[in-house]
């Protein structure tokens, strides 16, 4: 069941970054990136993590997707972008994530048999997560705070319509 | 020591931001000066709180936060980085049109952003930190809104920057992977520790590397830097050119200094791999501008090219040149920069080569330090620059670094000219077109003096500050 | 008494050094009294000297007088010092009596130059370093000498330096000079480094000593000879001297007649023990001046600059000066260099006295006839020419004989009979000379005849004593055949000249070389006569059937140009070509080439930064690529 | 003696400079007799140099020492028989280039007087530093205002010749930089402590192979300097462009440098690695001699002329000094001075030509020497000072040098001899195009000869050469045990190495106190007391 | 139990198709995008890593890393909207003033 369940939405997961990829529509592409982070939510849940699989679809699908879909509405385009057309760089792109893949997953290799997935001792319950946010990563947390100062600040002043010159 | 004091600074600097978001609302327009002056207050407020906190090493939040004396002198330098900043901004945001508040506000965001990454030994706290450096810098970048250029600068950090910062959080996850852990000195226990896995941490730690190559623009990971550099507004271009370069070589220092020293891992791969690196930023940053006829774009392939040479300060794990190095840099490089943004006037700005013939005895006080920056950058004495890479430098000969030394000064000598050829249009070449600017900008002039007392007193009498580089430096044995 | 002979040079250096400075603003009288009382002045130091001199024994000879250590850097000593003995006292003698007689002549000869107190400030200068040259007491502070009067001879050669060939011909002299220079700075050397001293008494006892072995005595002596070619202007050194002839005449007779172009002789006689040591040395030098002294002498003979043929007869006489050297009859030589300087300084004088007359005129072709004109010039010029002719009981006759009868005693006669060949050809070119100039018809244009006239007293006067000494100077070294101690002035210089083999020759065989001579002699006067008076369409004809030979010595054998072509061209070309294929292509070239690929690179890079993000993500992605692969592997 | 003369003469011009920035650019009369003031009580004080030394000892006289920065940078400052002349040349001379460009210089005559007393700290500052940090940095410096002083004030192609002379010092002066830091690391690494002591770092004696590497590194740069022959290109560049008093100073004292780094760095540090180079760099030389010759025979401008024949000077002061006898060394240092003097003198006389005509196209001269007769017979002395007149001051370090070479080589001196008939050749004939023959340039009827000012400064120009031509003495005793000192010194250090070499395997390093040098010893723990007082 | 190197090959897999769709797109929102798919494959790897090491603080840098991702939207969002403004355009080739 978890098998079917992992390769299903990792089949899903895949396909909908692909057609982000292919698709010209940028509406598209943000609809399968939902897709894709819905997914994701699920991985989430399957590792045992049920608070940041509820965080990843209401944060990421639900509130950051939103914000690109209103800015892809604001632009409107008329008509959408393909990926690149040359033949070639599709071709170069092609090696270039055969390569990197193949290095990244060369890198990990040595984990695969070391990585102990039986563990089930702690599943990363909304209070346990909660009680270290605000204890051992509450710094972090603090710093959370001004990041989200700083992109406020900054959107707000790059968007936002001049005085009247 | 476990105390509050430790985030006092930060605080302050946080602090400082807020209150100008909201004192810009009640401000008239004639008195935004007084944003600066209130930000410069609070600076050194800070400052006097980091000199107080000198060989207290105090820490907060179970470690987390640490102010031991590296980040303390890390954190003096980047106020006063800040603190010319602002003082080399005030006119010209009045004279270019850029939002005023927000301005300082996001400057000071950026500072509290460096001021987290020096100060932390934990990679998750170092990698906010650098993201509200990030994101705050990506504003900045752009807010000249009406030149197009000021928002092809800010898509193109924004976008470059956040791919780097993936490879950097992956770089993260990798490193968490194989050690279980994102503190640094764990991390680094990990490594020698020899245990399995050391592969994966390798190649984290290699993208952490990657992710902070590009904040400090080494080869290849530089492309973005020339066009930042052009397009963003001139003091905060000063600003990129100093601040996340001295912050992403503190966090370097921090990640690397005690990997190079500790770990043996096979053939010290990094190592060989920085010495690439570091050879080809000298040569390709130096050799691109040559062709450069932009100053902002001369300045910022200089910048590449001596972020190879810093490199090389790591490579020979002379953690005092290195911070000596940052300390002449920011003031060089600010001092040139002031230069620059001092040729200007109403919505216009002087910065092709051109702009520049017969400066230097029309306007002889800017020519002149202007001139003694170049030289320093170039590495003449006896300014700073000199005596910065000569500390490099030899710190490398005693590593038996000698082929990048060698490469390392001759690309030097490929930059001389191109540092040389500003003079020759400065002193050497009539202008065909009058260029008039407006030189009644008192915190600029002041600027000037104080990069080129910097200059001058780092060149010839060091004494003092290298002590004090002394005494940080001992925090990372 | 004989102390104060180190002040001979000093007396006109001081007049030199006023000269220099104040000359320009001082009266013409003044310096003219001035430059000539210092030469006089040192002439009297010089007879006081040498009166001096033969009162002191022979055995503390040299007098030597040591003013103060002039160069001392490690083993490298000279000092400046000056040293009398015979040779140096002789030679002081002649430099300033003949000088002083030629300063004389000359406040005559260029009363009415601008430049006045220059030329006598040269002269002056000239003086003092030919009287440094031979009363110096050792190798390199005569060294100095030597150049001196280089520099002396080169700024009186060009005195005149608005005429191109005058700034040309002291260039020249300089140039040739500095070649001999440089082969005797080297033989000095060897001397440092072999005797360890340059004071020439040191190197008299280290070859007495058998110090110095013969290698190495040849090795300096030839070196120190190639010296003394570019001064005496002996072959190959010689091409200088003709062309000297721009400079005024006083100039002429004084440098490069009696005193500078002697001063290679002067140095071979006070070096004789080492050419003595070094037996090829002394046959390069005998064949040399034998071969100069009729190849000179050949090419005199076509010439129609008067003074043309006086310089070439100077360089054949001094041939024979170096014949007598080469043979080992060194006071032989010296004594001819002596008479010498008498006849050929009042010969150039008396051709200045023609000169003067004819307003500058030096073409023999547009002389003719003065005789009536310059009745006090010609009969001076006559007893100079029959004094070179070797005409007996003129000075010439004596010292010539006295050359050639040691060449020929010393068993060279092949060296005897070129000498002798030279005697018919000298006999031949004076009276040419003497003919085409003072006889026959008148071939000067009107204008010039109108101006004839005979010199102030100030030039007929140093003429008619340097006539007087032309006749009477031979007396002071009668041959053998005259008497067994009559050779005075052989004795005298023996302290300083061991004799190294008397002329063991029977009375009889001395009689004959002297009549052979004076019979040759006579000959080439004869030929001159019936030429130049009798015959005067001989010539022509003679031109006419051998154009090449002619052709050959009027152009002086094409030496110049062949010169010009071997050595100086090529140079000249040779370094153009290397300064523009090498110095510009290749070494500058590459240093500029060094720049200009470094900014070819920049170009090359600047490229990738094509502005497009997704270039710099690729660049990016592909950098880390490797990064992560070299990592892995 | 108390006073720190040397710093004071070392110093003096900039502060003047620096007092200089103060007064306004206006006032020219003002600014220039300043300047000459300074200049002159510079040259004033740098007397009591040569009356107060001692010539008996080879030792480092007038020293001054103080702590600066630490590891090994300390300000340490003396003069020696080498450098006792080139400093006083330096200062002897500045007042006359003053002068030269009194009326020749009239656009930013401050600017120009200011880099003028800055340069002529710099020179004297290569000259006095004993600490080899110390040294690089005045080796550097000097840079900056010779930049300024020909790219600002020079002729039309004056930015390629300055960057070209910049790039050129600089790419050797950096390679000894590194070579620097590898000898500072060795020292280190071998007595533990830090150390830019030039005396520090004669008691070590390294490993040939290490040697040489650093030679190179050095003598490249040196040889740069001096230029040696294939080096030589910025030379007739930077000569020509400059102005007047920047070729003098730059003929006179900089190229000196040069000379002088070999004598006091190279030679003696590296004995076994010049050993080894010897025979191309005595080819090198030699070369640089008849080459620099020939190229000045064909020369069309009067300053690149001279610029070639100073490559063929130089060259022969080079092959004295690698000929490493009393003679020859003594003759190089003499040749330095004097040919400092007498190629100076000859840029005067050029500038002085160029500031009546505009031009220094040897053919647009001819005939000067008759509107201009006090002015040529100037020329005519230096001319022949240039060309080794006996009598001048050229002449005695000529034969020195020459002899020297003989006692070393007698193939390489007499093949060098040649300079004697080369210098001839092309000056005189240079004399001969400018100064002699008919005048058929119109301007030159408008010359007007020398005035009292120039006057003024030939003067001493000639009593020097003079002097120095007759009466040496002076001069050379008091280099005598210093250059002695040298000779030995590289000498012994050959021995030594020999004899460690039988005794052991080659170390990297071998140091000198193992052979037993207690004093060194003692004196090194008190420098690492004081390292440690810094840190 | 799902081996937990699926989950370490599928994040590999989505880091990868980030990173090229991010040179490959061409309009700033989708290259955006990619970046984002990046940080999730990070995400992912951070988990998988906390569930083997059977700690829940692998969580919580997801947690932040989703924070980061946010406040990066909003700025990049704005900036995007910036260069729209101004050139009407956001095809990444457009944007190419500053080259060399």
């Amino acid at each position: 069941m978890a098998h079917f369940l992992f390769f299903l939405l990792a089949i899903v997961c895949i396909a909908s970054v692909l057609g982000m990829i292919i698709s010209k529509n940028q509406a598209y592409n943000a609809l399968f990136l939902v897709l894709a982070f819905a997914c994701m939510g699920g991985f989430f849940a399957l590792l045992d993590a049920p608070f940041i699989a509820v965080v990843q679809i209401i944060i990421y699908a639900g509130a950051i997707m939103i914000l690109f879909i209103f800015v892809i509405m604001m632009i409107n385009l008329r008509e959408g972008l393909p990926p690149e057309r040359k033949k070639w760089t599709l071709y170069f792109a092609l090696g270039i994530a055969v390569v990197l893949f193949v290095e990244l997953i060369l890198t990990m290799k040595s984990a695969f048999s070391s990585l102990k997935s039986g563990g089930i001792e702690k599943i990363g319950s909304p209070t346990d997560i909660g009680r270290l946010l605000f204890t051992e990563y509450l710094y972090p947390f603090e710093i959370t705070s001004i990041l989200i100062i700083a992109a406020l600040v900054g959107a707000i002043v790059l968007v936002k319509k001049r005085d009247k010159e | 020591m476990n105390s509050f004091s430790a985030l006092i600074p930060l605080l302050i600097i946080v602090f400082a931001s807020l209150c100008i978001m909201i004192l810009e609302a009640f401000l008239k327009k004639e008195n935004k000066d007084y944003l600066a002056y209130i930000s410069i207050i609070f600076l050194v407020v800070c400052g006097f709180f980091l000199v107080r906190a000198w060989n207290k090493d105090f820490s907060y939040f179970n470690g987390n936060l640490f102010l031991d004396n590296l980040s303390l002198f890390f954190s003096f330098i980047f106020l006063i980085t800040t603190f010319l900043v602002i003082l080399i901004s005030m006119k010209y945001i009045s004279l270019q049109g850029v939002n005023c508040g927000e301005y300082y506000s996001l400057l000071l965001l950026a500072l509290s952003g460096m001021l987290i990454m020096v100060s932390s030994g934990d990679l998750l706290v170092i990698f906010l930190g650098l993201e509200v450096l990030s994101i705050s810098s990506y504003s900045l970048a752009g807010l000249r809104r009406k030149d197009e250029k000021s928002s092809e600068a800010a898509i193109k950090y924004f976008l470059l920057g956040c791919f780097a910062s993936a490879f950097l959080v992956y770089g993260i996850a990798l490193l968490y992977g194989a050690t279980y852990s994102t503190d640094i000195a764990s991390i680094i226990n990990h490594f020698q520790s020899g245990e399995s896995l050391g592969l994966m941490a390798l190649i984290g730690l290699g993208m952490f590397v990657i992710g902070f190559g590009f904040k400090i623009a080494v080869v290849p990971f530089h492309m973005w830097t020339p066009d930042v550099y052009e397009g963003a507004p001139t003091p905060i271009t000063a600003f990129f050119s100093v601040g996340p370069k001295a912050v992403g070589f503190a966090v370097l220092l921090r990640v690397l200094y005690p990997y190079l020293k500790n770990v043996q891992d096979s053939s010290k791969a990094i190592f060989l791999l920085l010495c690439i690196i570091s050879v080809l930023t000298m040569v390709v940053g130096n050799l691109i501008a040559l062709r450069q006829t932009n100053l902002k774009r001369i300045l910022a392939y200089s910048s590449i090219a001596h972020a190879g040479y810093l490199l090389i300060a790591i490579l020979a794990q002379d953690n005092a040149s290195l911070v000596f190095y940052l300390t002449v840099y920011i003031f060089m490089n600010i001092g040139a920069f002031a230069a620059v943004i001092a040729l200007g006037k109403k919505d216009k700005e002087y910065l092709e080569l051109e702009d520049y013939a017969g400066i230097g005895f029309k306007y002889p006080w800017i020519g002149a330090t202007f001139s003694v920056f170049l030289l320093s950058l170039a590495g003449f004495p006896p300014t700073g620059g000199f005596l910065a890479k000569f500390y490099v430098f030899s710190a490398a000969v005693r590593q038996d670094l000698v082929p990048l030394v060698i490469i390392g000064v001759l690309a030097s000598l490929i930059s001389v000219f191109y540092y040389l050829r500003i003079i020759v249009y400065m002193y050497m070449k009539e202008p065909s077109y009058e260029v008039d600017i407006n030189i009644d900008n008192p915190g600029l002039f002041l600027v000037l003096f104080l990069c080129l007392y910097g200059v001058l007193q780092l060149g010839i009498f060091p004494g003092n500050v290298l002590i004090l580089i002394k005494q940080a430096v001992t925090a990372l044995l | 008494m004989t102390d104060i002979f180190w002040l001979i040079p000093f007396i006109p250096a001081m007049s030199t050094l006023i000269l220099a400075i104040f000359g320009q603003k001082l009266p013409k009288k003044y310096i003219s009294f001035q430059a000539c009382f210092a030469v006089f002045a040192s002439f009297i130091i010089s007879v006081i000297s040498l009166v001096g001199l033969l009162q002191t024994s022979h055995e503390s000879y040299p007098l030597v007088k040591n003013l103060f250590s002039w160069i001392h850097a490690g083993s490298f000593k000279a000092d400046l010092s000056f040293q009398l003995d015979p040779l140096s006292a002789v030679m002081a003698l002649v430099v300033t009596g003949v000088g002083f007689l030629i300063h004389v002549y000359s406040v005559g000869y260029m009363a009415n130059d601008k430049s006045y107190s220059r030329y006598f400030t040269y002269l002056n200068l000239f003086t003092f370093a030919m009287l440094i040259l031979v009363m110096s007491s050792n190798v390199v502070l005569m060294f100095v000498g030597w150049e001196g009067v280089g520099l002396c001879s080169y700024l009186l050669i060009g005195f005149w330096f608005e005429k191109h060939s005058a700034a040309n011909a002291g260039k020249k002299a300089f140039i040739v000079n500095r070649i001999g220079d440089a082969a005797f700075i080297i033989g000095i050397f060897f001397i440092l480094i072999y005797v360890g001293s340059g004071e020439f008494t040191a190197i008299n006892s280290a070859i007495s000593g058998g110090a110095i072995t013969q290698g190495v005595a040849t090795l300096i002596a030839v070196l120190l000879f190639v010296g003394a070619t570019g001064k005496s202007a002996q072959i190959p050194l010689y091409v200088w001297l003709p062309d000297a002839m721009e400079g005024p005449t006083p100039v002429s007779a004084l440098i490069h007649a009696a005193t500078m172009v002697t001063a290679g002789v002067y140095m071979v006689s006070r070096m004789n023990l080492l050419y003595t040591l070094s037996v090829d040395a002394a046959q390069v030098v005998a064949v040399v001046g034998a071969v100069t002294a009729i190849y000179a002498a050949t090419m005199a003979l076509t010439q129609n600059d008067i003074k043309r043929v006086l310089a070439y007869s100077t360089i054949s006489q001094i041939g024979y000066m170096f014949i007598g050297c080469g043979v080992g009859a060194y006071a032989a030589g010296m004594f001819h260099l002596y008479t010498h300087a008498f006849f050929k300084s009042l010969l150039f004088l008396a051709a200045g006295s023609v000169m003067h007359a004819l307003s500058g005129e030096l073409d023999m072709r547009k002389m003719g006839g003065l005789r009536k004109y310059l009745p006090l010039t010609y009969p001076t010029f006559l007893i100079g020419a029959i004094a070179i002719s070797g005409i007996p009981f003129l000075s010439g006759f004596f010292s010539k004989d006295a050359i050639l009868t040691h060449a020929f005693a010393s068993g060279q006669y092949f060296v005897w009979a070129l000498g002798i060949l030279g005697a018919v050809l000298t006999a031949f070119y004076m009276f040419r000379l003497i003919f085409l100039t003072f006889h026959g018809k008148e071939r000067m244009t009107p204008e010039v005849k109108k101006h004839i006239h005979e010199p102030p007293p100030a030039m007929t006067v140093p003429l008619v004593i340097l006539a007087f000494f032309s006749i009477v100077a031979g007396f002071i070294g009668l041959p053998v055949v005259f008497g067994k101690n009559l050779n005075w002035f052989g004795h005298f210089l023996e302290p300083v000249i061991k004799k190294s083999h008397e002329a063991h020759l029977t009375l009889g065989t001395e009689w004959l070389l002297i009549i052979i001579s004076v019979a040759v002699a006579l000959i080439g006067i004869l030929i001159a006569y019936i030429f130049y008076i009798k015959k005067p369409q001989i010539p022509h004809s003679l031109v006419a059937r051998f154009p090449f030979i002619y052709k050959l010595l009027y152009n002086k054998y094409y030496v110049d140009e062949i010169y010009n072509a071997t050595f100086v061209n090529p140079t000249i070309k040779g370094s153009e070509l290397i300064y523009d294929k090498f110095d510009l292509k290749v070494i500058d070239g590459a240093v500029n080439g060094t720049a200009s690929s470094a900014s070819f690179f920049g170009k090359i890079l600047s490229y990738f930064q094509t502005g497009l993000i997704k270039d710099y993500a690729l660049i990016f992605l592909l950098g880390a690529i490797l990064f992560i692969a070299y990592l892995l592997f | 003696m108390n006073i720190p003369v040397l710093s004071i003469i070392t110093f003096f011009p900039l502060a003047g400079a620096i007092l200089l920035i103060f007064i306004h650019k206006d006032r020219k009369e003002l600014i220039r007799f300043f300047t000459l003031g300074v200049v002159l009580i510079t040259f004033l004080v740098s007397l009591t140099l040569y009356f107060s030394f001692n010539a008996q000892t080879s030792d480092p006289q007038f020293v001054e020492k103080g702590a600066w920065i630490g590891y090994g940078i300390n300000y340490h400052i003396g003069i020696d028989g080498i450098s006792l002349f080139l400093v006083l040349l330096t200062t002897f001379l500045m007042p006359i280039i003053i002068l030269s460009s009194w009326t020749y210089i009239q656009k930013r005559v401050k600017e120009y007087l200011i880099f003028m007393l800055i340069l002529e700290t710099g020179i004297i500052g290569v000259f006095v530093s004993l600490n080899l940090f110390l040294f690089y940095v005045f080796w550097e410096a000097m840079l900056i205002p010779m930049y300024f002083l020909i790219g600002v004030w020079g002729g039309r192609r004056r930015i390629y010749a300055t960057i070209k002379y910049v790039l050129f010092t600089m790419f050797g002066s950096l390679l000894m930089l590194v070579a620097i830091f590898v000898l500072y690391s060795i020292f280190y690494k071998a007595t533990g402590t830090y150390s830019f002591n030039i005396f520090d770092y004669y008691k070590i004696i390294l490993n040939p192979q290490v040697q040489v590497w650093l030679f190179l590194a050095f003598a490249l740069a040196f040889a740069i300097k001096v230029p040696m022959f294939p080096f030589h290109t910025w030379l007739p560049d930077a000569h020509v462009e400059a102005p007047t008093a920047g070729s003098v100073i730059l003929a006179a004292v900089l190229l000196k440098m040069g000379a002088y780094g070999f004598l006091r760095f190279a030679i003696p540090l590296f004995p076994d690695a010049l050993e080894k180079f010897l025979p191309v760099l005595l080819i090198l030389c030699l070369i640089g001699i008849i080459y620099g010759g020939l190229m000045a025979l064909i020369q069309k401008d009067v300053k690149s002329l001279v610029a070639y024949s100073s490559v063929s000077h130089m060259g022969l002061i080079m092959l004295a000094v690698f000929a490493l006898n009393v003679e020859a060394v003594e003759g190089a240092i003499y040749q330095m001075l004097s040919h400092g003097l007498s190629t100076g003198a000859l840029f005067l006389c050029v500038g002085v030509l160029y500031e009546r005509a505009h031009t220094r196209l040897i053919k647009d001269y001819g005939g000067v020497s008759k509107q201009m007769p006090v002015f040529s017979a100037f020329f005519l002395i230096f001319m022949l000072s240039s060309i080794g007149l006996p009598g001048l001051n050229g002449f005695v370090g000529e034969v020195l040098c020459i002899f020297g070479v003989f006692k070393t080589s007698k193939i390489l001196a007499i093949l060098g001899v040649t300079t004697v008939i080369l210098s001839a050749a092309y000056l005189l004939w240079m004399f001969q195009r400018v100064m002699q023959g008919p005048i058929e340039n119109e301007k030159i009827f408008s010359f007007k000869d020398l005035n009292k000012r120039e006057i003024i400064y030939f003067v001493p120009i000639v009593i020097m050469m003079f002097w120095m031509g007759i009466y040496p003495k002076p001069f050379l005793r008091k280099m005598d045990a210093s250059v002695i000192h040298l000779i030995n010194q590289v000498k012994k250090k050959e021995a030594v190495f020999t004899r460690v070499q039988k005794e052991e395997n080659i170390p990297s390093v071998v140091d000198i106190k193992k052979i037993g040098d207690k004093e060194t010893n003692k004196k090194k723990d008190a420098n690492k007391e004081k390292e440690e007082e810094v840190k | 139990m799902i081996p937990l190197s699926y989950f370490l090959i599928l994040s590999a897999v989505l880091f990868v198709l980030g990173a090229v769709a991010f040179f490959v797109k061409r309009d700033l929102i989708t290259m955006f995008m990619a970046v984002e798919v990046m940080l999730n494959a990070a995400n992912l790897a951070f988990i998988t890593f906390a569930k083997s090491a059977s700690s829940i603080d692998g969580q919580i840098i997801v947690f932040f890393i989703v924070t980061v991702a946010a406040a990066e939207a909003a700025v990049g969002l704005a900036i995007i909207l910036l260069i729209f403004r101004q050139k009407k355009t956001i095809k990444s080739e457009d944007i190419n003033l500053m080259k060399g």
